[in-house]
């Protein structure tokens, strides 16, 4: 069934380069998770016995005969002590070799695709999926610059991260499932990117929701883990909701649902169409839903349940980015629908800045990140919705690059605190930041690094954070006058005006991000250790397995900044906006619709102003922190002090699941037990209708066998009684 | 004439019912059963005179029918009686609903 | 308006034998000792056979006296005798106040009714009908002539099936007084 | 292939051969002689009974291909007169959509008996006899094309099941075996009158005429496509069978109480009998009833009804058995739904649902047997921890819960897509509520499924499963299930191409009649 139809693209430039094979990309971690899946389950069966029954009759005498294998993993994040997985050194091959393999491939398509120059996207058809009278989904793979760049973030990183998890993973039990679920993570996000139409990117947006409620759920044995890992699939679930609707809106008033058949029923409608505002709307529910924005964030901070790998693939650097992916995917057609855009700007904004508060007070070093995640989705949100397209993809790009890295030394740092606890029979939360402190003279090059990751996120100069978080904001900025923008409005408040506070909320979280990075690297790396005497020699320097990864995501978060320099800089550094030329061909037309056409250009002072107060706000975050954290002050977190007023409402998250919980989840389970099921259908149709009319009958019964009293007298009477009537009515007649 | 043992008729028949109702005791139950066929067979007889002897041989094959009733119903009732040592019909009550 | 052919004899005669009749049989309810009410019973039929001969049915009084009052309530008499009911001390089996009242309305409003259907349906023949009052009838066979004309000719059917049921009875009463062994 | 059938004329004796073919295998097994013990009984039963489905469903391949769905006549016709005076003919025969749903019963039947292997014990003779005959009856209703003969199979079909709940049933049988006999019945005298009515109707001169086309004729020709009540009477029925929402409460009893078999039989093939119903005869016989305004919106509403309250009540179920008993009334109201919408899209996605549906349920029905004949409990409180202790048990339960729930890949996705994405172009109101139940579905079955397998392993009674997983019988069951699921998932288009023909036949037809009513009433 995986025959080369006939593409249509055989004209395409790319159609006889490599790009051929690029249907070879999902399929090889697919392999990887059908081999690694066999693997885990071959050591895991043993069939039981022909009679099953068997099992409640001996009770229990032989329950464990001594199975070698496997029993899966045990004990949070404390699993090392099992027996490591028999076929562990295969997997640790194949894992990471598939995800190497894939990044080769699309390293070669990427090579001749810049060579190719595209213009139009290279569509690979493989077979047709649901054909039904109007409606004729095929599965294609749509190759063009945006979801080149994708790809290579997902294979790039996927691979980096790969090798880390084989020395993070290596004494887990689980170890072949691990990879088997990573793998098909990895399948279905490059199936969600490469996908060539919106239901095909949607078998891949549910496919990476399947696989982070896998992953999260990983040590499923502690009831936590299980609920994080169900509470993001419902959470997803909800954003796919919205997904599915935009894509009926599509086909019932487009006909298709290919991207270029909407692109171009898009480009028709004229801007500020109901419609295109309807199906943007929905589609940025989803993104919401899958890229954890405000209304639909709170699973991302308990998906830190799952093993620190899953967290910096998944939760960091791939998959809640498939919501920005969504927006720019569908350019054109934001750019139709100003009020869906700056919907989707204002929640950016405003997510950006309630995560980032939350951020500012919480203990466990994976909720800091968690909920700094969720505040640079914020920002992309913002870049992408305000019509910049570039921006919020290169934003994706950096924080991709950074954030992966933060989670990672997270991952090493975490990894030793364990072996350390390990060694001394210890249950202390190897996460918490209280009881960690003065790491720097233990792990100088995860210290090194981190730091890196730290002022690129803040968005120092140099490093890349500050290009891409500058270029959203300038872009804010520059699209307050003479954009689709400025003239729309929501709720009333005119775009201008909105957009001013997008970039006040921009600034502020910028600010709290510097702030809370800064402390979480202060109370882990700096002040004094207060791992506790016994644990200080263990505490050492993760694997090079591990480390390595490390270095290079460093590189890139140093790097990453030049593929994308201001126009300002005038080619002062290195060639000027690469990503925005690279990206033109795909996004380019949705943009120019935002701008009116022109480039939106600022003049020289009020950018250079703008640049000044994004670096300013940078170092005064950090400054404040250090001036006023201090780190010595800080006590072991078994002994430390309960939080009071504002800190415990921020550590508790201004209190939202608790909201939910009360207002969504009990109300629905007790009207549905209460009304729906006791009340209706016990109740109403079971007890009144069906029981009820058996009762009737009965009791229709029990009168008549009343009149059969047996005595003799009774029916004497009954025989006069009637006499008298029958002749009582002939004597009328 | 026949108006008046029409009359009379009723009335017997009348008291043949009150006493079917009013008595607990098999056996004047069984006669006042016999006292209102006896007032049937009056108003057979005195029709009887209108409209031919057919009244008559009417009353002849009520008659038989009384004796054939009399002779099974006391013998169940003795039968009863041999089992219940009373003839008062609420005791026996047996065939109840 | 007695036609005046009808002889004072008659008239009186009827009305004693009728009064009579009704009162041994509301005596015969009322007798709480079921020899008493037997007693009254048969002196019912006498009146009954008296009144059945003065409406030309002699035939009829003569079987109403020999096998009703003879036959049929010497039975009872007999049963009564054997199972010694005849005393009167156990409690009346007469029922309580209500119902017998409730029973004496209800047989009011039965004759009640009887009385308006029957004049409703023989009003004129009624009042002019008077018997012939000549005993010796001069049909041939005699005053039993019709009777038994009518019996052996068009009900013979009737006439055969009648003894049928007499035997079954008689079978019938054997089998169920019998003594169980 | 088809060469080979047209050799042996296949088409001509293949319909009445696998109506046949139980009954005799059934006859066999009741006039068998008994076997030594009662568990040498036991087994030789149900070998020879596997055999004979096992036969059935070989016999039945055939089909796919014999059936040549291009050509709008009936296929593999069959006819034989059977009560002349009154117009009955024994007249059998194909269309796709039929097509699709006999292969689904004849395939799925020695897997209901597998799954069923060692949990019947006593009586197994007439249970496996009683078995056949309830499959002649379920592929009679699939096949007649004669008012009569499809009344007799529908009869035919409710006793052996009524005796199956009843005999061999949990501890509350008999009161939901009567529940469901009673209920289906009532509904289905409604139809007896209907089709009595119609028969005579479309009679010649004196002389009745059942025949499927004879009466598609006359009520086309007639008014009578337009009377709302020979549609109700035809609705009820199938609407118990279905079943839509205020006649569903007999489902969950029923399911509860039946044997594996029996329960995997009724929710994979005879809730398909309501909706089977539907498109063969309430819809294409009073079109112009179906689609009054009042009727439609209080088919669609009730459907929606039926897939939201569905979902929700299973969200609170306790027993397991009971969740997948609401969640198939779900499930269903989506088939309701993509039939009552009238596009292309929706009905056969509307086909789609009923296949998948049949399979995923079906393989949840076995899984749930698989773990009550282990642990004699179906409450899901009890377990917690199964994948430590049964790990090929929770792998195979996660695959056929996320093809329950939808998620694409599997065959559920693609049926729930097409209906929303068809009903969403006529009923857009109806078809968003319907995609809530999305969320609700992920809900129930991922927290059932989270409370049995995942969760801490602390009661004795799970630790001790751990020598217990599923064996090689019951793996060698549940595998083509699983494949079904992911073929049908990835790969839907043969299954939809054979069922395009008939879908857009229907909808043609009901379109022709609604216009050619419209234009009457303008002139």
């Amino acid at each position: 069934m995986l025959t080369q139809t006939d593409a249509p693209m055989t004209g395409h430039p790319l159609a006889d380069t490599v790009a051929r094979f690029a249907w070879l990309l999902p399929v090889l971690p697919l392999l990887g998770f059908l081999f690694n899946g066999f693997l885990s389950l071959r050591a895991a069966a043993h069939p039981g016995p022909a009679d099953p029954t068997a099992a409640s009759h001996d009770h229990g005498e032989h329950g464990d005969h001594g199975d070698h294998g496997a029993h899966d993993a045990h004990g949070h994040d404390d699993a090392h002590h099992a027996a490591r997985h028999p076929s562990a050194g295969l997997v640790s091959l194949i894992g990471p070799g598939v995800l190497l393999l894939s990044f080769g491939l699309a390293l070669a398509v990427f090579v001749a695709m810049r060579a190719a120059h595209i213009e139009e996207a290279y569509v690979l058809t493989l077979f047709q999926w649901m054909p039904t009278g109007k409606l004729s989904i095929d599965v294609a793979l749509q190759l063009d610059q945006l979801s080149m760049v994708m790809t290579l973030i997902i294979t790039g990183i996927g691979s980096l991260i790969h090798i880390f998890s084989v020395g993070y993973m290596q004494d887990d039990p689980g170890y072949p499932r691990y990879f088997a679920y990573l793998n098909l993570f990895v399948f279905f996000m490059l199936l969600l990117v490469l996908g060539a139409n919106y239901p095909l990117m949607f078998v891949g947006w549910e496919g990476v929701g399947l696989c982070s409620y896998l992953l999260i759920g990983f040590w499923f044995h502690e009831k936590a883990n299980a609920d994080a890992g169900k509470k993001a699939f419902i959470v997803n679930r909800i954003g796919d909701f919205g997904f599915l609707v935009a894509m009926f809106l599509m086909f019932a008033n487009f006909g298709t649902l290919s991207f270029a058949g909407v692109e171009e029923a898009a480009g028709g409608l004229m801007v500020g169409s109901l419609i295109a505002t309807a199906i943007c709307l929905f589609l940025f529910l989803g993104a919401a839903g899958k890229s954890a924005q405000l209304p639909l964030y709170i699973w991302l901070p308990d998906a830190m349940a799952g093993p620190t790998p899953v967290s910096a693939l998944i939760h960091a650097a791939t998959m809640v980015t498939a919501g920005v992916y969504l927006v720019a995917r569908s350019a054109t057609l934001f750019a139709v629908a100003p009020t869906a855009q700056l919907t989707v700007a204002l929640v950016g904004a405003l997510t950006a800045v309630f995560a980032a508060t939350i951020g500012l007070k919480q203990w466990d070093i994976k909720k800091v990140l968690a909920y700094s995640t969720v505040s640079q989705l914020g920002y992309m949100f913002v870049g992408v919705g305000v019509g910049a397209y570039t921006a919020g993809v290169f934003h994706l790009m950096t924080h991709a690059f950074f954030k992966a890295l933060l989670f990672l030394g997270s991952g090493s740092v975490i990894y030793a605190m364990h072996k350390a606890y390990h060694e001394t029979h210890n249950h202390e939360d190897a996460q918490d930041m209280r009881n960690m402190g003065g790491l720097r003279r233990h792990m100088p090059i995860t210290f090194g690094l981190m730091w890196i990751a730290t002022l690129a996120i803040a968005g120092i100069p140099v490093f890349s954070g500050f290009f891409s978080k500058d270029e959203i904001l300038t872009a804010v900025f520059a699209r307050t006058h003479g954009s689709t923008l400025a003239e729309a409005s929501l709720f009333g408040i005119p775009g201008t005006a909105l957009l001013y506070a997008i970039y006040a909320l921009g600034l502020a979280a910028a600010l709290m991000t510097a702030i809370y990075m800064t402390r979480m690297m202060l109370y882990t790396f700096h002040g004094p250790n207060r791992t506790g005497e016994a644990e200080r020699p263990h505490l050492k320097e993760a694997p090079w397995v591990m480390t390595g990864p490390l270095v290079v995501l460093g590189v890139l978060s140093l790097v990453g900044g030049w593929m994308n320099l201001p126009l300002i800089t005038g080619g002062a550094i290195g060639p000027v906006e690469l990503l925005h030329h690279w990206l033109e061909p795909v996004v380019g037309t949705g943009a120019n619709i935002v701008t009116l056409g022109e480039t939106p250009h600022l003049s020289h002072a009020t950018e250079y102003t703008l640049i000044g107060t994004a670096v300013f706000i940078a170092v005064a975050g950090i400054a404040f922190a250090l001036w006023r954290l201090k780190p010595a002050a800080l006590v072991a977190a078994k002994d430390a002090p309960a939080e009071q007023g504002i800190a415990k409402v921020l550590h508790d998250k201004w209190y939202v699941d608790e909201a939910y919980d009360a207002a969504v989840v009990q109300p629905t389970l007790g009207v549905s037990r209460t009304v729906l099921w006791k009340g209706i259908d016990a109740g109403l149709i079971d007890g009144l209708l069906v029981n009820g009319s058996a009762l009737l009958t009965r009791a229709f019964g029990w009168m008549g066998s009343q009149a059969q009293t047996g005595r003799v007298g009774t029916y004497a009477w009954v025989i006069v009684l009637g006499a008298v009537a029958v002749l009582g009515a002939f004597s009328f007649l | 004439m026949v108006a008046e043992s029409l009359a009379l008729s009723a009335a017997l028949f009348t008291i043949g019912v009150i006493g079917v109702l009013t008595r607990r005791n098999a056996i004047i139950l069984f006669m006042c059963v016999e006292l209102m066929l006896n007032a049937v067979n009056l108003s057979f007889v005195a029709l009887s005179t209108l409209y031919g002897a057919a009244g008559q041989v009417f009353v002849l094959f009520v008659i038989t029918v009384a004796a054939a009733e009399a002779a099974v119903g006391l013998a169940i009732v003795i039968a009863i009686f041999r089992h219940r040592q009373s003839v008062n019909l609420d005791d026996i009550n047996l065939l109840k609903g | 308006m007695n036609n005046e052919f009808y002889p004072l004899f008659f008239s009186f005669h009827f009305y004693l034998f009728g009064l009579i009749a009704l009162a041994s049989a509301l005596l015969f309810v009322t007798r709480k000792s079921p020899v008493a009410a037997a007693l009254w019973l048969v002196n019912v039929m006498f009146c009954l056979a008296a009144l059945y001969v003065m409406l030309d049915a002699q035939f009829i009084g003569a079987i109403q006296v020999l096998v009703y009052a003879g036959a049929i309530m010497v039975v009872f008499l007999f049963v009564v005798m054997l199972l010694n009911l005849g005393r009167p001390e156990d409690v009346s089996d007469i029922r309580g106040q209500f119902p017998r009242l409730a029973a004496g309305a209800v047989g009011l409003a039965l004759l009640a009714e009887v009385m308006v259907l029957a004049r409703a349906k023989f009003p004129a023949q009624i009042e002019s009908a008077i018997p012939s009052g000549d005993l010796s009838r001069g049909e041939p066979g005699g005053i039993i002539g019709p009777v038994a004309e009518l019996l052996l000719k068009d009900y013979v059917l009737a006439f055969e099936l009648s003894s049928m049921l007499l035997l079954t009875a008689i079978v019938g009463a054997v089998v169920i007084g019998r003594k169980r062994s | 292939m088809t060469a080979f059938l047209e050799s042996i004329s296949y088409n001509g004796w293949i319909l009445p051969a696998l109506l046949g073919l139980p009954l005799l295998g059934a006859a066999v097994l009741l006039l068998r002689g008994r076997a030594a013990t009662a568990d040498a009984q036991m087994a030789s039963d149900r070998r020879f009974a596997l055999w004979v489905f096992l036969a059935e469903a070989g016999l039945s391949l055939g089909l796919w291909w014999s059936v040549n769905v291009e050509v709008p006549l009936w296929q593999a016709d069959f006819e034989l007169p059977w009560i002349p005076s009154w117009g009955v003919s024994f007249h059998l025969g194909l269309d796709g959509i039929a097509l699709m749903l006999v292969l689904l019963t004849t395939l799925l039947m020695p897997l209901a008996v597998l799954g069923g292997w060692t949990s019947i014990r006593e009586k197994t003779a007439s249970y496996y006899a009683l078995l056949l005959i309830l499959t002649t009856g379920m592929l009679g209703v699939f096949m007649a094309l004669d008012l009569v003969l499809f009344y007799v199979m529908w009869e035919v079909m409710l006793i052996p099941m009524y005796l199956i709940i009843g005999v061999w049933g949990g501890q509350r049988r008999l009161y939901a075996s009567l529940k469901f006999f009673l209920y289906t019945m009532l509904g289905s005298l409604l139809m007896l009158v209907a089709i009595i009515w119609l028969g005579t109707a479309a009679g010649t001169e004196g002389v009745p005429n059942f025949g499927y086309d004879a009466v598609l004729n006359y009520t086309r020709l007639s008014d009578a496509h337009g009377s709302v009540w020979l549609f109700a009477a035809f609705a009820v029925a199938f609407a118990v069978k279905v079943p839509m929402f205020p006649f569903h409460t007999w489902l969950p009893d029923a399911h509860v109480e039946a044997p594996t078999a029996g329960s995997v039989i009724l929710a994979a093939i005879m809730l398909k009998m309501g909706t089977f119903g539907f498109i063969r005869f309430a819809l294409p016989f009073f079109p112009a009833a179906a689609m009054l305004p009042a009727v439609r919106t209080v088919m669609l509403s009730l459907a929606v009804i039926g897939i939201v309250y569905g979902a929700l009540v299973a969200l609170v179920q306790p027993d397991f058995k009971k969740l997948v008993a609401y969640s198939s009334v779900s499930h269903l109201g989506f088939v309701m739904l993509g039939i009552f919408a009238l596009t292309t899209e929706s009905l056969q996605g509307a086909l789609v649902v009923t296949i998948a549906h049949g399979i995923s349920t079906g393989a949840l029905f076995l899984l749930i047997g698989m773990i009550y004949e282990r642990r004699h409990t179906r409450l899901v409180d009890d377990f917690g921890g199964i994948a430590k202790v049964m790990p090929v048990f929770s792998v195979f339960l996660t695959i056929v819960a996320l093809s329950s729930i939808g998620v694409p890949g599997t065959n559920g996705f693609v049926g729930e897509f097409l209906v929303l994405i068809g009903s969403f172009q006529t009923q857009p109101f109806y078809a968003v509520i319907a995609a809530t139940s999305v969320i609700i579905a992920a809900a129930y079955l991922l927290w059932a499924v989270q409370r049995i397998i995942y969760n801490p392993l602390v009661k004795p009674e799970n630790e001790r499963l751990r020598g217990h997983d599923l064996n090689w019988r019951e793996i060698g069951l549940l595998t083509p299930l699983v494949v079904a699921i992911l073929w049908i998932g990835v790969y839907p288009k043969p299954l939809l191409q054979k069922t395009e023909r008939a879908a857009a036949k229907l909808i043609q037809y009901v379109e022709d009649v609604r216009t050619s009513d419209r234009i009457g009433r303008i002139r």
